[in-house]
């Protein structure tokens, strides 16, 4: 079902956790979906120098979470707001169709974050 | 890795001894037993010998078994073909909300056709109200049809009071006994039954056999029309393989069904026991009572984390299970079953069903035992639900999730 | 006594190969294909393989192939869910009287819900006029259902010509090809079919699986309600061993289909001739014309005999072969296809069907060139009708054996 | 399917044939139901001294004549119309239940001889 990719980082995730100090925060899905991604952002001169999540979900949205945490590393906000769902799931080697539209959301996550940072640090 | 398999509930492998019966008939028996023939006579009498033993199996006589190629199949006949031959009498039928989507779907499908369905509640165990039953019979109703057992949470209903209640109003009942058969005693003379459904991968026959008690003299249009096979109740050259190992596999079922009963239930209370003392937050589904569940199921809920993701990692160390969760259910909401129980939304999508078999053994729980706790506590780490204090939707949102 | 089977149109053994690669999914992998863990994911694999095998076969791709339980279902779905789906369009079937029962009696049956069905007649040889189809089709037409291949006569039907018909009227069409595929090159694109069902048993897969080609974009309503296997499709547990014979079967069979044609050809040639030249008072059921008959069908009436007892004298000599005597058809009547083709009415209980199979041997058509001129005399010697100037009764009385 | 007795009286069926000098015939059945039998008949001083049969039809069908025919060989006429369809199955050691109604005419067949016999013989 899963690609290789996916169930590394599903097993292995990266940056799971919290960022006491986040300067920005982002949380999409809900509870009837079976998805719930947050994400935590620690923006210094407009790069994002620390990223966390914390995911309640399915391998996808595990995965994904974990994966757009490694690809918005260093990125300069701009950057990252340029992630797309659809890249994240691309650097997993692809998701099974049926989640594409549920588990996908960790690059709308990031992208709540960084409008949360803006919206703090306007 | 050694592999543990607790999802006898969704299927289970074929008997050793099954199997060695079913391989002539596939090969040196090849014959349709609608010919006349040495090929077509050579099978003849296996298919009786089937007959009989699903018919023993059950209580009833071999000319009210019928052969089919599933339990959904069966679900369907019966349903379809009831309402079909009764359409004089009326329209209406009774089931709950925690049927298998075999009944549930194909009552939904009737009911755009312009028949009535009344879907009964169940209560937060999943526990049936019989009054409610009595209470929505009407001049109407043709079918009652309530599963004797169900699949998820392991409940079992109170089957000879419904068919008490049946006979009582003169009306037809069906039941889906897929899960019961072989795990309890299943007797359609006691229970008043007049159609019940079994299906062979769930007792050790192949994917692909079924079979359903038509009680005599029970009216019923075809499911599948065409040649005159299974006395003009189901068309298609039979499965004689398939119909040979669900024969033998009733049998075998039939003569263990005691032993079984009490060797998987221990198991299953070690393993009930053990989760309820080593994992907080959960929440069983399905009623407390363990005499009023079968004897290998367990269902539970491990709060905050999502059932597919924790399946998954149960399946980094060989573990088998099943989940509610809408990422395993093929459709985009979870557990139709946890909805009727109005199950919290996040536990619903969570609940994950333990169901033992034959060839479980105690090691296997154990193992069981020693990974669940860490591995749910990993997860819990990495959910944003968890520890910050979020209280959980209530029930008006736990709504969204039924789907009647 | 060496077996002759000469009733492969009726079923046939499995492969050894398709056995083979069988057996690993009843016990080793017998995961429910809808599973997570590590026992659905172990054969989901293996269920696609074979799609692709059947989509392949028949020049489909493999999102277009749902597997059912027999060719029977198969006709079932395709007609009823195409009905169902069509309702607003429209209430009217073209079909043929020379059908399966699976297509005719699924059709009376929607006569009866208030469908109107057009059997289109034969000619003597079994014959359509596609002048008839085209003048039957009226705005209500909804769907055309025309067998590829006739399992009593092999008659095969021009059904590129009907395809492209259903085409300019923009009707659906539905072809139950399973007396077809195998033996002669059956392609759904040049077809134009929106529907074609095969049986495995008929082509060296077990029995109890089947499938149906569903055009992309077919819109149907579902036969077997229930859970979400083969994309909404069909519910219930996917037969796995069933199917992986299936897919098995039809790749063997694609790769074979020529050598296959030519030399089972030549064995029935060679039988027809034999008959015909040492047996005197037959006649030929189905078209003379041997191109536009299956390879492996031969349909011969032995004037005066009853094809039971014709049957069960072969059968001492361990011939297996079939008749549409009433005797054997289940039914009190003897074949409808005989009756559609006018054939008389002591003639068509003679009707006997020999059908050959990738197995059958030279040697075994010469046994029965040998056995049947005596076999054919001895019961002619036991028969009132014989040598007695009795003109047999004429085609007044023959419509009386037509079920339509 | 069949009894080892339809079986063998199918396989070696007794006293087919006609009686050139027949004093009673009779024939049941038609041809679309696919069994027609014909029963001949030499009767002297009242008892059935000879009978034959000829028959189109399945394996019961020919069974049964043949059956009949050994029954009532020796039988005085009113002994043999005391023969019924069901005696001759059971002699048979019985029949398929699809086969009674239709294939199992053999006493009537024989009934229809004596009745002929008696109309010429008044
Ligand atoms: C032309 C045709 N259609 C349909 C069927 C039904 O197939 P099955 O026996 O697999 O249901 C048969 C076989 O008997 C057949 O010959
Ligand atoms: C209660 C119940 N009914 C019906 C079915 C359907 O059985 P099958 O998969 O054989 O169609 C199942 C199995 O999934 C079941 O658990």
């Amino acid at each position: 079902m899963y690609t290789d990719k996916v169930m590394d980082h599903f097993t292995n995730p990266r940056n799971v956790g919290e960022i006491e100090d986040a300067n920005g925060v982002g949380e999409v899905g809900n509870a009837s979906c079976g998805d719930i991604m947050k994400i935590f952002l620690k923006v210094e001169d407009n790069i994002i120098k620390d990223v966390k999540f914390k995911t309640f979900g399915c391998g996808a949205a595990i995965a994904t979470s974990s994966m757009v945490t490694e690809m918005a590393i260093g990125k300069t906000i701009e950057e990252a707001l340029e992630l797309s769902n659809q890249a994240v799931a691309e650097a997993l080697d692809g998701l099974p169709a049926q989640k594409m539209h549920c588990s996908n959301l960790a690059a709308d996550a990031l992208h709540e974050a960084i409008k949360n940072y803006r919206e703090q640090n306007g | 890795m050694k592999h543990i398999y607790l999802d006898y509930n969704a299927t289970s492998p074929v008997r050793p001894e099954v199997l060695e019966a079913m391989l002539p008939f596939y090969r040196e028996q090849f014959g349709n037993p609608s010919s006349v023939h040495w090929a077509g006579r050579q099978v003849g009498g296996a298919l009786e010998k089937a007959r009989e033993q699903v018919a023993a199996f059950i209580n009833a006589s071999p000319a009210e078994i019928v052969f089919v190629s599933c339990g959904s199949e069966g679900d369907n006949m019966a349903i379809k073909g009831s309402l079909g031959a009764l359409k004089e009498k009326g329209n209406h039928i009774i089931t709950t909300t925690v049927e298998h989507p075999a009944v549930l779907e194909t009552c939904q499908a009737l009911e755009k056709e312009g028949f009535d369905v009344t879907y009964l509640p169940v209560d937060k165990d999943g526990q049936l109200n019989l009054d409610d039953m009595e209470k929505a019979i009407t001049e109407k109703t043709v079918l009652i049809s309530v599963m004797w057992a169900n699949n998820e949470t392991g409940n079992i209903y109170p089957i000879e009071e419904i068919g008490a209640i049946a006979r009582k109003y003169n009306i037809r009942f069906h039941t889906d006994a897929v899960q019961a058969v072989g795990k309890v005693p299943v007797d359609v003379q006691k229970a008043k039954v007049d159609l019940l459904v079994i299906s062979g991968h769930k007792l050790g026959a192949p994917k692909g056999v079924g079979a359903i008690y038509v009680r005599r003299g029970t009216r019923m249009t075809p499911l599948l029309h065409g040649g005159h096979q299974e006395r003009n109740r189901r068309a298609g050259t039979q499965n004689m393989a398939g119909i040979v190992g669900l024969g033998l596999a009733c049998e075998m079922a039939g003569a263990e069904q005691e032993s079984y009963y009490h060797r998987v239930r221990a198991l299953r209370d070690k393993l009930e026991d053990g989760v309820v003392a080593l994992v907080p937050d959960i929440k069983l589904n399905g009623t407390p009572n363990r005499d009023q569940r079968l004897p290998n199921t367990l269902n539970v809920s491990f709060a905050y984390i999502e059932g597919e993701s924790l399946l998954l990692n149960l399946d980094m160390y060989g573990i088998a299970a099943s989940s509610g969760s809408a990422c395993t259910s093929g459709s985009l909401e979870p557990s139709h079953v946890m909805g009727a129980m109005c199950v919290e939304v996040t536990l619903a999508h969570s609940s994950t069903r333990f169901s033992l078999g034959p060839e479980t053994v105690p090691a296997e729980i154990d193992k069981v035992l020693e990974v669940l706790p860490a591995t749910v506590q990993r997860l819990r780490d990495m959910s944003p639900l968890y520890n910050c204090g979020r209280t959980s939707d209530n029930c008006e949102t736990c709504q969204t999730i039924k789907r009647i």
